[in-house]
């Protein structure tokens, strides 16, 4: 990868975009929330309601960082590995302490 | 462009208050961290000589405990981590290739922040005591039932120091990303500037968990959070976890950098191309992914179980893989060189075997069954002092006597200069060797004295002398800083025969570093020109006027502020006897000025933008004559 | 490369990325976020410990205390503003000054609405015996929550000092920049809104 | 070949290192001396793990000295050496062989983690000691006999001790580095540790976390004995002390039930004349004070570690407890019985001051607590 090609990419012109993505994703999202918030009511168990309810969080997130922040264009490879690495960790963190902060 | 040309340029104290070039910011680090090694370095004679006798009276209990808090705290926070910062502001962007590094402000605003950050937690010593709680300060000791006011002081002053540190942390982030000459690719990128890479990305990523562990002790001690408090629910485990998520890290963002400079050193020094340079570049991002993975090996007698300890332990062991990598790959770049000695490659030599010593200790250490003998023992100290001393200050010291012709514009004394390497290697030694014994034979560490007839009488005192040794190493680097700062300015260019790109602009670099961008063809930029018969690097571009950005005092401003706040928050609840500080500090008056002076730096920034300045191609043309 | 080049000539299509420093500014700032996910990590590892397993100490029990209705709307309102951010970003690539201030405008506005709920909520939580310390697990809720509180309340502050420099300066290679990372920054605490949303609402009701 | 013998050369020098790492350290303290299969056990985990770095010390070592003999600058070289690139073959060794290594070492180490992990606690065979840790001394109590005590643990030989890690009020850490250990005592939760003495014998306990400014005198001694003789350790805890003898130290009793009991247990005469143990739990618990191995862990009452106790040194070092106990043990809870010049403790126990009559008294009192 070299350095010239990497400004190169950013700076590709641009096709003007309508809101059509942006208006997608934006009822995903609420269809999602709803989608969580009704197994929630439904009572389906907590082990399954929890994971159901964190994975629609997770596809939601990823429909946001992808078409409104743009994360799906050219020239984000670093946004992305960026993210991707704070994820990871955020989650081991997160994983860590549920698991052994108590015994 | 009629508003450029207006050249903003301040003299001796404010134009250091105001700068925004990184070559001058990377001295400003050098010499706050400087001044804080040589803190944290009187800290540990103390300790020694507390520890020198028997229930020796020299410091009283009370006493040690700050000494040794600081000592740690000083020496990670405030000496070693501005001192990386240093060889990065100073050596990076003339790596590769570039003018500038990505944000100038941010990066003096970094500066700013790691100073007055480290200073606050200094001052502690004149107020109510400095922090006593160890460099971990794990909780409930931690909490103001259990310890001083100074603890207050270690979580404001390194929340401060270490939102510097992340500034300065995603500068060099971008700037190696964005900023790197036409040619230089990734994998032509020089090894002090792809571990400085990784080591930036780990601060990124590790201190945003010292941020929400220190903010979590700052609302436990001066807003009556309960995270803590266990009859509130609370779980002291929370912080060891959020402590070592960033602690461990933290370890690797020092020593990653001091990979960088060995390898430079060692390649330039053998006048050979580093050997298996793929392979180091590979094994640097997965020390650095695997350094996150690692942190229970900290916890292994907190009790979390086996299960835990052991799949924690296996992921530690797994790190010497990729480390032993960057060992071989330095020995072999050396076998079959032309290996030549002076004081920089002199402690990159010894650099070598004492960071292995240091390395295995530390595997021995991620056996949780055996780490139930070694954890807080000696044997710990003697494993850190290896790994941080041994390594990472040698590699400090290295990159010191390497750089200093690139950054000063004058030559070191090669004769105090070896003299120097030589006390430091044998004191260094004969402190730390004898310290895993002591461990062994059972003795704790951060205890302020040790009773007689237990058998550790003499390794102490052996372990005290050689701390003495590398005080009259230090002393005579110092005497060596001063003879050549009397010296003339007149370090070659290129003197020792470098490979890289830091070496073919004049010495010390002048403000715009490259007079034309230059074109990288290859690895080791340099070298290849010079095999090629070539003296100096072809340009990318033809000569024209250069962009600059102006200094500016907001950084500073911005900085005092928090340091001001920094106070207010912390005497908020504090009852001074006096009517009228009580009525300031209580309202938090001082601390909202202290806020609001950083945030009318930070909107006076947004808002008034900065232009900067060119420097003209006539003055350029000039320059180069002078 | 500098931004003074182009601050007055013609308006390239993405005027954020037209300059080496929009560049650097858009690339640094979505580092900085890769680290607010670690931070917000951090913060949520710190209430799911309270929270999932045993310590909840004193105080009235999350189960009932929370109060779903007021949560979605907040939720709806963080999200439409996200879509206005959107459009006002979108305005921008079309170098439409007024329609950019308009979404602006109305995203601020939207910000401010979900702050109100927010400080309401927590008036009503503290009023039920729900205070920062009664316990570790009230701690560890108002911290994470307030932090992304406290997130939304720089944003709106930080895109309405925007929207005057907008009005002041107009739309360059300078303030491009600015308002597309404002943008982001605005996405993003409402994506961390999506997990609290989750994490600490919805799952109190769980099970 | 010239690197086998820079081999040799460093055989004097191992020998040495190992002389120095198995025959040194202070019995009854080292983990390189152990007493108990714990300590055996993790001796063994250590010995496994130093003999792999040793040998990867000396691989490099070996390898390391080789070059800078060889490959040093030599006058005249003015011609670059070869440019190496790298050597795949090479890097494939030192990758895959250290990989071997750790396998040695991590074998063992996840098989002695669950071993010595063990939870004895519902053991009926094992002794069950609740561990309490506070700033700066540590109380034992025998679950199963009722027994508590403080500073001196009482072990019998040859039998699983299952202790009950817990703290009054910061971390502690448990360790006894001659049977193994150590754990650390978490507020709010309780860990659990075993350790086993082979043989009877004096062992040194250390706290190993910093826990306050005396975190360095929290010691205390493991005393392992037969098992009949625990018994009549035991039974001798349970029994009464008799009522002291001497006027002298009828009067410490008297004050010691004014001024110290609020904190300290011990067996005294209550209101219906009975004795029995009376006393608060705050302080350190002081049945059978007067056969300690020290006074307030750190003063040995004994010329060695485990002797006889020597009257004269015990009363000494009461009484210089009972002068100032922030002098000896910095920061701890204990309040002063005399006025004393700059003392970090402000207040003055209840009754006090005590004249330095009525000290002899309580030390006279104190170490005729005894059987
Ligand atoms: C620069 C700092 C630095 C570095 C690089 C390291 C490197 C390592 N550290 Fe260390 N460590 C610290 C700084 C550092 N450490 C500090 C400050 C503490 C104490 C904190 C405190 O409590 O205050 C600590 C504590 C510490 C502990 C906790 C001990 C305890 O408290 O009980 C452990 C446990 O696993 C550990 C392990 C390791 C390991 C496995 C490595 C590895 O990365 C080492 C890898 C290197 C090698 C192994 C050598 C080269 C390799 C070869 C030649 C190949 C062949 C080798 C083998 C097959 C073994 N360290
Ligand atoms: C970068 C990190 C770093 C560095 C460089 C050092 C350097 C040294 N350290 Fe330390 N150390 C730590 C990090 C570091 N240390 C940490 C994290 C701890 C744990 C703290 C804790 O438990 O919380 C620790 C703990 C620690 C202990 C254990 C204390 C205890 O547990 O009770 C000891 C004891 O020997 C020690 C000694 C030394 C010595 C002799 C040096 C020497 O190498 C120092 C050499 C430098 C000098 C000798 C300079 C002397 C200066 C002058 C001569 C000039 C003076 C003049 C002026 C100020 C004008 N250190
Ligand atoms: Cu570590």
């Amino acid at each position: 990868m070299a350095a010239n090609h990497h400004t190169h990419e950013t700076n590709k012109p641009h096709r003007y975009e309508g809101p059509k993505n942006h208006l997608i994703t934006f009822a995903v999202s609420i269809l999602l929330t709803a989608l969580a918030f009704f197994a929630v009511m439904a009572n389906l168990g907590k082990t399954f309601t929890i994971m159901f309810i964190v994975l629609l969080a997770i596809v939601q997130a990823a429909f946001q960082l992808y078409v409104w922040m743009h994360a799906k264009d050219r020239g984000h490879t670093y946004a992305k590995i960026g993210i991707f690495m704070g994820g990871i960790i955020a989650l081991t963190a997160v994983a860590a302490v549920v698991y052994w902060m108590w015994w | 462009m009629a508003h450029a040309h207006t050249v903003k340029r301040y003299t001796g104290l404010m134009d250091w208050l105001t700068t925004v070039d990184h070559k001058k910011i990377g001295i400003l680090y050098l010499i706050g961290g400087g001044l804080f090694f040589l803190l944290g370095g009187l800290e540990a004679i103390l300790i020694r000589i507390q520890l020198m006798y028997p229930q020796n009276d020299f410091l009283d209990a009370s006493t040690y405990n700050q000494v040794l808090t600081m000592h740690g705290t000083t020496m990670i926070f405030l000496a070693v981590m501005p001192i990386i910062f240093a060889f990065m502001n100073a050596i990076i962007p003339l790596q590769i290739g570039a003018r500038d590094v990505a944000y100038p402000f941010v990066n003096a605003v970094g500066f700013w922040m790691f100073f007055l950050g480290g200073l606050l937690l200094n001052v502690s010593w004149f107020f109510n005591g400095a922090p006593d709680a160890g460099w971990t300060s794990y909780v409930p000791l931690a909490n103001n039932e259990y310890s001083g006011k100074g603890v207050d002081f270690y979580v404001l002053g390194l929340q401060i120091a270490g939102i510097g540190t992340l500034a300065g942390g995603i500068n060099f982030l971008v700037t190696i990303i964005n900023m790197r000459a036409p040619g230089m690719t990734f994998m032509r990128m020089p090894l002090f500037t792809w571990t400085s890479f990784i080591t930036s990305a780990l601060i990124l990523f590790a201190f945003p968990a010292i941020t929400v562990g220190l903010v979590l002790l700052m609302f436990e001690r001066l807003f009556s959070a309960n995270y803590f408090d266990v009859a509130a629910g609370g779980n002291i485990v929370l912080w060891q976890h959020i402590f070592w998520i960033f602690g461990h890290p933290e370890v690797y963002i020092l020593i990653l950098p001091a990979f960088g400079i060995i390898s430079e050193i060692v390649s330039t020094f053998a006048r050979k191309r580093l050997f298996g340079y793929s392979a180091m570049v590979f094994a640097t991002a997965l020390i650095g992914f695997l350094g996150f993975m690692v942190w229970v090996h900290h916890m292994f007698t907190t009790g979390l179980g086996p299960i835990g300890n052991a799949i924690f332990s296996i992921a530690t062991m797994l790190i010497a893989i990729p480390t032993g990598i960057k060992i071989f790959n330095w020995i072999f770049t050396m076998w079959g060189g032309q290996y030549s000695f002076n004081t920089a490659s002199l402690f990159a030599a010894g650099f070598i075997p004492t960071f292995v010593m240091g390395g295995v200790t530390g595997v021995m250490l991620a056996a949780p069954a055996a780490d139930w003998q070694y954890h807080d023992s000696y044997f710990v100290v003697a494993h850190f002092h290896y790994v941080i001393v041994g390594g990472l200050v040698f590699g400090l010291l290295a990159g010191l006597h390497y750089w200093w012709p690139k950054m000063f514009g004058r030559m070191l004394n090669e004769t105090i200069g070896k003299f120097s390497f030589w006390t430091f290697f044998i004191g260094f030694h004969m402190t730390f060797l004898v310290q895993h014994f002591l461990g062994l034979w059972g003795m704790p560490r951060r205890i302020f004295t040790f009773l007689e007839n237990q058998g550790l009488d003499e390794l102490n005192f052996i372990s005290t002398i050689g701390a003495l040794l590398m005080g009259v190493s230090t002393i005579a680097i110092l005497v060596n800083i001063a003879v050549t700062q009397m010296k003339p300015r007149n370090a070659p260019a290129d003197p020792w025969d470098g490979r890289t790109l830091e070496w073919s602009i004049p010495s010390p670099a002048p403000e715009y570093n490259f007079k034309q961008i230059p074109l990288v063809r290859g690895l080791d930029a340099l070298f290849k020109e010079k095999i090629e018969g070539k003296k100096e690097m072809t340009p990318a571009e033809p000569l024209g006027p250069i962009h600059m950005p102006s200094p500016s005092i907001l950084p500073f401003t911005m900085s005092i502020g928090l340091f001001i706040a920094g106070f207010g928050f912390m005497y908020a609840r504090w009852d001074f006897d006096n009517g009228f500080l009580d009525a300031i500090f209580g309202h938090y008056i001082v601390a909202g000025a202290g806020l609001l002076i950083t945030l009318v730096s930070m909107l006076l920034r947004s808002v008034f933008d900065d232009h900067g300045y060119h420097i003209e191609v006539e003055e350029l043309e000039k320059e180069v004559h002078a | 490369m500098s931004a003074t080049h182009h601050a007055h000539g013609s308006l390239p299509a993405e005027p954020e990325k037209a300059t080496l420093e929009g560049r650097n500014k858009i690339l640094g700032f979505w580092l900085f976020l890769g680290g607010e996910t670690v931070l917000f990590g951090t913060l949520f590892a710190t209430f799911l410990g309270y929270n999932n397993v045993k310590g909840i100490g004193d105080g009235p029990d999350p189960a009932h205390l929370f109060d779903l209705k007021l949560v979605a709307l907040a939720t709806l309102i963080l999200l439409v503003s996200s879509l206005t951010s959107v459009f006002a970003v979108q305005a921008m690539h079309r170098h439409d000054k007024s329609k950019m201030l308009l979404w602006f405008g109305v995203t601020v506005v939207l910000g401010l609405a979900f702050l109100g709920l927010e400080i309401y909520e927590f008036v009503h939580y503290v009023h039920e015996g729900h205070t920062f310390s009664t316990s570790a697990f009230s701690s560890a809720f108002y911290t994470l929550v307030g932090f992304h509180g406290a997130h939304v309340l720089f944003g709106s502050l930080w895109i309405a000092l925007l929207m005057l420099q907008l009005v002041k300066k107009g739309l360059t290679v300078v303030t491009a920049p600015k308002c597309y990372v404002a943008a982001l920054y605005w996405h993003f605490v409402d994506l961390v809104w999506v997990f609290i949303f989750t994490v600490v609402y919805l799952m109190s009701k769980v099970g | 070949m010239s690197r086998w013998k820079q081999l040799w050369r460093i055989v004097p020098l191992l020998a040495m290192l190992s002389l120095l790492l198995s025959g040194c350290g202070q019995e009854n303290l080292s983990a390189l001396q152990p007493k108990g299969p714990v300590a055996e056990k993790q001796l063994t985990l250590i010995t496994i793990s130093i003999s792999v770095m040793i040998f990867v010390l000396i691989v490099v070592f070996v390898l390391y000295a080789y070059v800078l003999v060889k490959y040093r600058r030599k006058k005249g070289q003015t011609e670059y050496p070869k440019q190496v690139e790298g050597n795949h073959k090479l890097e494939i060794i030192w990758t895959v062989i250290p990989f071997f290594l750790l396998l040695i070492i991590a074998v063992p180490t996840v098989k002695y983690t669950f071993e010595l992990d063990k939870d004895y606690s519902k053991d009926p065979n094992a002794l069950q000691v609740r561990v309490s840790a506070h700033q700066f001394w540590w109380e034992f109590e025998y679950l199963d006999q009722k027994v508590k005590t403080a500073q001196d643990l009482v072990i019998p030989t040859g039998r699983v001790v299952s202790f009950h890690l817990e703290t009054a009020d910061v971390i502690h850490s448990f360790w006894v580095p001659a049977l193994g250990g150590k754990k650390d005592t978490n507020p709010g939760m309780t860990n659990y540790l075993f350790l086993k003495a082979n043989e009877p014998g004096v062992y040194l306990g250390k706290c190993a976390e910093l826990c306050g400014q005396s975190h360095a005198l929290m010691d205390f001694k493991v005393r392992a004995v037969p098992q009949e003789e625990f018994d009549r350790w035991i039974t001798a805890m349970q029994t009464p002390t008799k009522e002291p003898a001497t006027e002298l130290a009828k009067q410490g009793e008297t004050i010691f039930k004014q001024s110290c009991i609020s904190c300290h247990a011990i067996y005294a005469t209550d209101d219906k004349g009975e004795r029995r143990v009376l006393g608060g739990g705050a302080g350190p618990n002081l049945v059978n004070f007067g056969n300690r191995e020290t006074v307030a862990g750190i003063l040995y009452n004994s010329d060695e570690i485990g002797g006889p106790i020597d009257p004269e040194k015990q009363k000494k070092n009461v009484r210089d407890w009972l002068k100032d106990p922030q002098k000896i043990k910095p920061g701890n809870m204990m309040p002063n019985l005399q006025k004393v010049e700059g003392s970090q403790m402000e207040y003055v126990v209840e009754g006090g001051p005590l004249s330095d009559q009525q000290i002899d008294a309580l030390v006279e009192f104190l170490v005729g607590q005894k059987q």
